[in-house]
């Protein structure tokens, strides 16, 4: 590790590159097209999704370490229980909103 | 907020001038008698800074037993109130107050603190680790607990206590229909109560993936670990949604936003929807250490393996992906649709699967065994019949259609006093009874102890079958008074003698530990009911540092097999090697402090004041952020030295089980 | 905990206390997403009730969201820079990187401030509907948490001019990046989500 | 409270019960002093003892299809509920009872079981089809709830409005024009669609002889299907918990034969006062009402079950502990503060009555 050579951070930059690029399509897809609004949703979703996991896993080092997998079921876990609370909230207060 | 001053103390009812007095004079005392002995400095060093699981463990268990004393009074009262009908001794408003509290300290700060301060003296004995993974943050959660359940409890005396219910469902708890700082400390005690949990959560997760001793994999883990790292996962799975919903009714309340409220477009419906996404894996949290209990309590006194140990483990993960899922059978007749009530109707019967399931497993690990009716077995074993009945009524109840007539009922009230009084307090029972000699050294009385469980049980089915019928006949529940044609007469008197009994019960109890700690035989041995895990390996009460050498585990039940096969039992002396322990430290205490006199300043609406007690808590966490003191070392010769005293001069006390 | 340092792993992963601390990071970054959930939960349902008052299409102005969005992307780049300058042991520039992702995060928070003020100047307070309620909470419980870490970070700065690069101070570090790295995930649903799905609908 | 009920003769039996459950629990885990002989009867008593202290509990008597489905489904699911129970007991009981120490077994060994996956599949597999058996018909209930219930499909249903406020019931009859507090008439035989709202709390509207309950939400409407196989009086009330005069928020409903409901309106529609605004916004303060008729309904005002319809709360007469309750600073610039003003301004004029409850 002790290599102090002037390494480039490749992966960091492309993660950057990365999100950005991500970040641009669903300002465009959102504003510029006019898609029905659920499909929309549906995109710029799985974008957010995507932008999130490559954050996870080229910044964070999520799955890095002894305790990598134990890390990732976490998130993971995480994630789910978002789901679930998002989803369930909508779907079960919908007859009211 | 301008109160006006002659409302900051509660007057004009005897029973709340009664119990004004009896808080000062047992504060008086208390002081009075510290002093008069020299103990602060002792009470400073030993309990107030400790960061010892043990020690912390014993504060979460004193403070449990206490406030389960106030819960249980209050439940006598409301008692009271319905044993007769038309009763004039509690009025509305006193009335809706007393089964808030009632509610709210039995669940958050009775059984929550008992099973935490179980886990937090047995795990890592049992798993063979020298403390937590965070021994500061495990100090930290027992005080915030403690300032979240003080602020809670002064609300009796100060400024009124929450009247909404320990649901506090909106419209009615917000400020368009309950005036008054009642549910401001509500909201704001349980968050700080709330944020303690949820960093035990944290604590323990790390402390059993990452601090079992060598040899011990997941699968060779003692069972009531199993189930505490489950429900700490369930706890960091759930504590934030209550911790967002708690935030968001103090916004509501204190600062004029629009969540839950009727006016500016709120939807009071969302708050009973995130009041119960924390609400019922908070019951899973709090029935699952205590399963856990049941297991260790069930395979000692059968002198036999737990039965299906893997099956157990898949079940206790099967309840805790289950219980995130179930949440909508609380308020099934809000309307939701079909739809919705079809589909949590069938999510809550499959929960009755896995719990099934463990019920056999304990059968057949009592089966083919030697069972010896100790209290704990008393306990484990009333406890099977009677969550038999709650888990039966909860299976009916999570049919949709059906609970149409179940809902808010006495059959429900019913239903959950059968699930949590036998699936928890009879557990914390069985486990005071069964880890007080490896805590304290002495054991507590078996003769009293049975008194303590045959009035304890009966009082409870006496109190709790009527309940049921009355429910069926259309009594609902939170109501203070009902008319004498009503026909309820009979047996809410018959609940009500049934409650008495439950407290002779109780107090039974109380004399018990007064009793022993008194007069019990102290010269014991260390593992007096000869038992299978690695809890029992080790001296009683433990030295400070658990272990002098970490154990190595060969099978599941790991003492049982060190005794069958005479392993790892002796000390060498060369094997002993210095032990770095964590140090004292004041500042959890300080946190506790700060955030109770901030969330008092807050619950009187006083912004600027609360304002600055928060810098008070960002100055305890650069504080801690600054500290670099990592702990002492423990020298060789006084671990010797401490070994010597207990090894070898085995007290020779047998397992007497009266 | 004793502290046989396993030189072979990264600065911070080397002592078992450093491991136990950073999994047990992990598990509150797992506790927060579900916070945030929930507070996006509160928000898709509330987010149609404007009682009458200021709609998001009145509000929200794409411009200021995409440059705070630049500015929280680019910090969170900038922190990566100096994670992976701390584990070449490069004191100096750990904190060249660091410093510019406070000042960064200091420039999102200011716009996020500004963004709000301009909102009340036109009658939309955290009181006026449950959409701005739940607007208002959702952001702010993000732009606090940001600014805690900017406090945070800067005493983690003091350590390590302090200490220099050990273990401890290594581990903080780590712990902060992983911090920041995670508002920056929680932003992107922010900016998906609340901005641009509601200027959509 | 008004509305008596029968008084039922079930005592005796019920205290019968409870003496058999306390002697169960010495059973359980009491040494051997017991006699095993007065086990047997005993325990063959409590099922009958149970069915037959049965049929006067409200939920077991029902009058009309609704609560007749629900106890269908109630009484199937108490058949596997009591086989359950009896299994469980019967295996706890003859296990600890078999297995228990004794002094000739004092040097038994029990034997290293670890598990075994037959036993496991039985009582995973049997549960599973006890939770499919008891779902088919739950979800079936559920749906059939919704609709009109079967045999009276070819009856018009009428239409009744409900609003529960702060401490009493609110039903506005629109093709009749007519509204009652407190009280309800509807003809027997003929399925009645409650639409149920609320003008304050969340409240729940339980019939328990008719049918289920369902909640009553502000700004929101739910809808509940109730019909009376033959005319009768049954008890209403609302379950969930609701402030200070929750207790007492008891109403009637009378099934009348057809031609008598249509007496009940022509002689309501002669006597009865008229419902005004200024009568209407009183009717909604936090106060206990005995019974009252009026002519016309509030819906020609206000619908509570309207998302935007105006918030009728009264906070400051609202008092804990001397505290009295103030709406907070209403900066809305929206449109319905401008009425919420005139709303004030009328109840500061008629401070006169303040809102005391007639307790009693």
């Amino acid at each position: 590790m002790a290599k102090n050579t002037k390494g480039f951070p490749l992966t960091h930059v492309l993660g950057f590159i990365m999100s950005l690029v991500l970040t641009f399509a669903a300002l465009g897809v959102a504003l510029k097209t006019n898609l029905p609004f659920k499909t929309i949703l549906w995109i710029i979703g799985s974008l957010a999704v995507i932008q999130a996991a490559l954050q996870l896993y080229m910044f964070m080092h999520m799955n890095e370490g002894e305790d990598g997998k134990s890390q990732i079921i976490n998130v993971a876990y995480g994630f789910f229980i978002a789901f679930v609370t998002v989803a369930g909230s909508i779907w079960v207060m919908s007859f009211g909103m | 907020m301008n109160i006006n001053w002659h409302d900051f103390f509660i007057v004009g009812n005897p029973l709340i001038l009664g119990s004004q007095i009896a808080i000062l004079l047992t504060m008086i005392g208390i002081v009075a008698g510290v002093t008069y002995l020299k103990k602060w400095k002792w009470l400073w060093r030993e309990w107030l800074t400790t960061v010892d699981h043990k020690r912390i463990g014993i504060m979460y268990i004193l403070s449990g037993v206490l406030m389960f004393f106030r819960g249980g009074v209050d439940g006598l009262l409301m008692k009271a109130q319905t044993s007769r009908p038309e009763m004039k001794f509690l009025d509305a408003q006193h009335y809706n107050e007393i089964f808030t509290t009632h509610g709210v300290i039995m669940i958050l700060f009775a059984a929550m603190p008992l099973l935490i301060g179980l886990m937090n003296v047995v795990i890592p004995l049992q798993i063979g680790a020298r403390d937590v993974a965070f021994p500061q943050l495990n100090a930290l959660s027992f005080w915030l607990f403690f300032s979240g359940a003080m602020l809670f409890n002064i609300s009796f005396v100060v400024g009124g206590s929450p009247d909404a219910g320990w649901t506090a469902y909106f419209p009615l708890a917000g400020k368009e229909f309950t005036p008054g700082i009642g549910n401001n400390y509500y909201a704001i005690a349980l968050q700080i109560a709330g944020i303690g949990t949820l960093m035990t959560g944290i604590n323990f997760i790390v402390t059993i993936l990452k601090m079992r001793t060598k040899g011990m994999t997941l699968m060779r883990m003692p069972m009531f670990t199993w189930t505490s790292f489950i429900a700490s996962v369930i706890i960091v799975a759930s504590f934030p949604i209550f911790t967002v919903a708690l935030a968001l009714m103090t916004f509501d309340r204190i600062f004029g936003t629009h969540f839950f409220t009727l006016a500016g477009g709120g939807m009071d419906m969302m708050w009973a929807n995130l009041f119960w996404l924390w609400g019922h894996p908070e019951v899973y949290i709090v029935v699952l250490p205590a399963f856990g209990m049941f297991s260790e309590v069930i395979s000692t006194f059968s002198r036999k393996m737990l039965f299906g140990y893997k099956s157990m483990v898949f079940s206790i993960v099967g309840i805790a992906f289950l219980s995130m899922l179930v949440w909508v059978h609380h308020f099934f007749t809000m309307g939701a649709g079909p739809g919705v009530n079809s589909v949590f109707s069938i999510t809550t019967m499959m929960i009755a699967i896995p719990t099934g399931v463990k019920m056999f497993n304990w059968l057949f690990t009592m089966r083919k065994g030697r069972i010896e009716f100790s209290t704990a077995m008393l306990w484990a074993l009333a406890f099977i019949p009677c969550f038999i009945i709650g888990g039966v009524t909860g299976v009916m109840l999570a049919m949709g259609a059906a609970d149409y007539q179940y809902h808010n009922t006495l059959f429900l009230v019913a239903h959950f006093h059968y699930v949590l009084i036998p699936g928890v307090v009879f557990a914390v029972f069985a486990g005071l009874y069964y880890w007080w000699p490896k805590m304290f050294g002495h054991m507590l009385n078996e003769k009293i102890g049975k008194i303590h469980f045959w009035f304890f049980t009966i009082g409870f089915n006496l109190t709790f079958m009527p309940m049921f019928f009355l429910g069926l006949d259309g009594a609902v529940r939170r109501s203070y008074t009902y008319s004498a044609e009503s026909g309820y007469a009979p047996l809410f008197l018959l609940s009500t003698i049934g409650a008495v009994i439950l407290a002779i019960g109780f107090g039974a109890l109380c004399y018990n530990i007064y009793w022993s700690a008194r007069y019990a035989d102290r010269n014991i041995s260390n593992d007096p009911w000869d038992a299978r895990t690695l809890e029992w390996a080790t001296a009683s009460p433990p030295p400070f540092y658990n272990f002098a050498k970490l154990p190595e585990v060969k099978s599941v039940d790991s003492f049982w097999y060190m005794k069958k096969n005479n392993e790892g039992l002796t000390l060498k002396d060369e094997e002993i090697e210095e032990i770095h322990m964590p140090s004292n430290s004041g500042l959890p205490i300080y946190m506790g402090v700060i955030f109770g006199i901030a969330g008092f300043f807050l619950v009187f609406e006083w912004k600027i004041a609360a304002l600055v007690a928060t810098v008070g808590i960002l100055i305890g966490l650069i504080i801690r952020s600054f500290d670099y003191n990592d702990g002492f070392h423990v020298h060789v010769d006084e671990i010797k030295e401490t070994e010597k005293a207990w090894r070898n001069v085995d007290k020779g006390g047998n397992s007497h089980v009266s | 905990m004793s502290a046989n340092v396993n030189t072979a792993l990264p600065l911070e992963y080397q002592t078992e206390q450093n491991r136990m601390n950073i999994l047990g990071f992990w598990i509150f970054l797992g506790a927060e997403i579900i916070l945030f959930g929930t507070l996006f939960a509160v928000f898709s349902v509330l987010s149609a009730r404007y009682a009458g008052g200021p709609t998001p299409k009145d509000l929200f102005e794409i411009k200021d969201v995409m440059v705070e969005t630049i500015l929280l992307l680019t910090s969170s780049f900038t922190c990566g820079l100096a994670i992976y300058e701390m584990r070449r042991h490069n004191r100096n520039g750990l904190l060249l990187w660091f410093i510019i992702t406070l000042l960064l995060g200091a420039g999102f928070v200011f716009m996020e401030i500004t963004e709000f003020i301009h909102y009340v100047h036109e009658g939309a307070t955290m009181q006026t509907s449950a959409f701005l309620s739940s607007f208002f909470v959702l952001l702010g419980t993000h732009g606090l948490h940001v600014s805690m870490g900017i406090g945070w970070a800067t005493m983690v700065i003091i350590q390590i001019l302090k200490r220099g690069l050990t273990p401890v101070t290594a581990r903080k570090t780590f712990i902060i990046g992983l911090y920041w790295h995670f508002l920056d995930v929680v932003w992107i649903f922010i900016f998906t989500f609340v901005y641009l799905a509601r200027m959509v609908a | 409270m008004h509305g008596s009920k029968k008084r039922s003769n079930s005592v005796l039996f019920v205290k019968g019960f409870t003496i058999i459950i306390v002697k169960v629990n010495i059973w359980k885990g009491e040494k051997f002093m017991f006699k095993k002989s007065y086990l047997i009867p005993l325990l063959a008593l409590v099922p009958t003892m149970l069915l037959s202290g049965c049929t006067n509990m409200v939920v077991f008597d029902p009058k009309g299809p609704a609560a007749r489905d629900i106890l269908d489904l109630i009484n199937w699911s108490l058949i596997f509920m009591l086989l359950v129970v009896v299994v469980v007991f019967g295996l706890f009981g003859y296990i600890i009872w078999k297995y228990r120490a004794k002094p000739e077994n004092a040097d038994y060994e029990p034997p290293e079981e670890h598990g075994s996956t037959k036993l496991e599949i039985i009582w995973t597999v049997i549960p599973i089809l006890i939770v499919i058996a008891l779902t088919i018909p739950t979800v079936n209930t559920i749906y059939k709830l919704e609709k009109v219930p079967a045999g009276y499909e070819n009856k018009k249903p009428i239409t009744i409005n409900v609003t529960s406020a702060d401490w009493k019931w609110i039903f506005s009859y629109p093709e009749q024009g007519i509204e009652t507090v407190n009280y309800v008439n509807i003809p027997a035989g003929t399925p009645v669609q409650f639409k149920l709202t609320s003008a304050g709390t969340m409240q729940s509207f339980w019939v328990p002889a008719l049918g289920g309950q369902k909640y009553t939400m502000n700004k929101m409407e739910t809808e509940l299907y109730l019909t009376a196989d033959k005319p009768g009086e049954f008890l209403g009330r609302n379950t969930n918990f609701n402030g200070k005069g929750y207790a007492e928020m008891e109403f009637t409903v009378e099934a009348k034969s057809p031609q008598a409901f249509e007496k009940w309106v022509k002689e309501v529609k002669e006597t009865a006062p008229k419902l005004t605004e200024k009568k209407y916004n009183q009717l909604l303060k936090p106060t206990h009402l005995g019974r009252e008729t009026f002519i016309g309904t509030h819906l020609a005002w206000v619908n509570h079950a309207d998302m935007n319809s105006k918030t009728y709360t009264n906070p400051e007469l609202y008092e804990v502990h001397g505290v009295k309750g103030k709406i907070f600073k209403e900066k809305e610039t929206n449109s319905h503060s401008m009425d919420m003003e005139g709303m004030e301004s009328m109840d500061k004029s008629e401070k006169s009555d303040g809102g005391e409850h007639n307790e009693h």
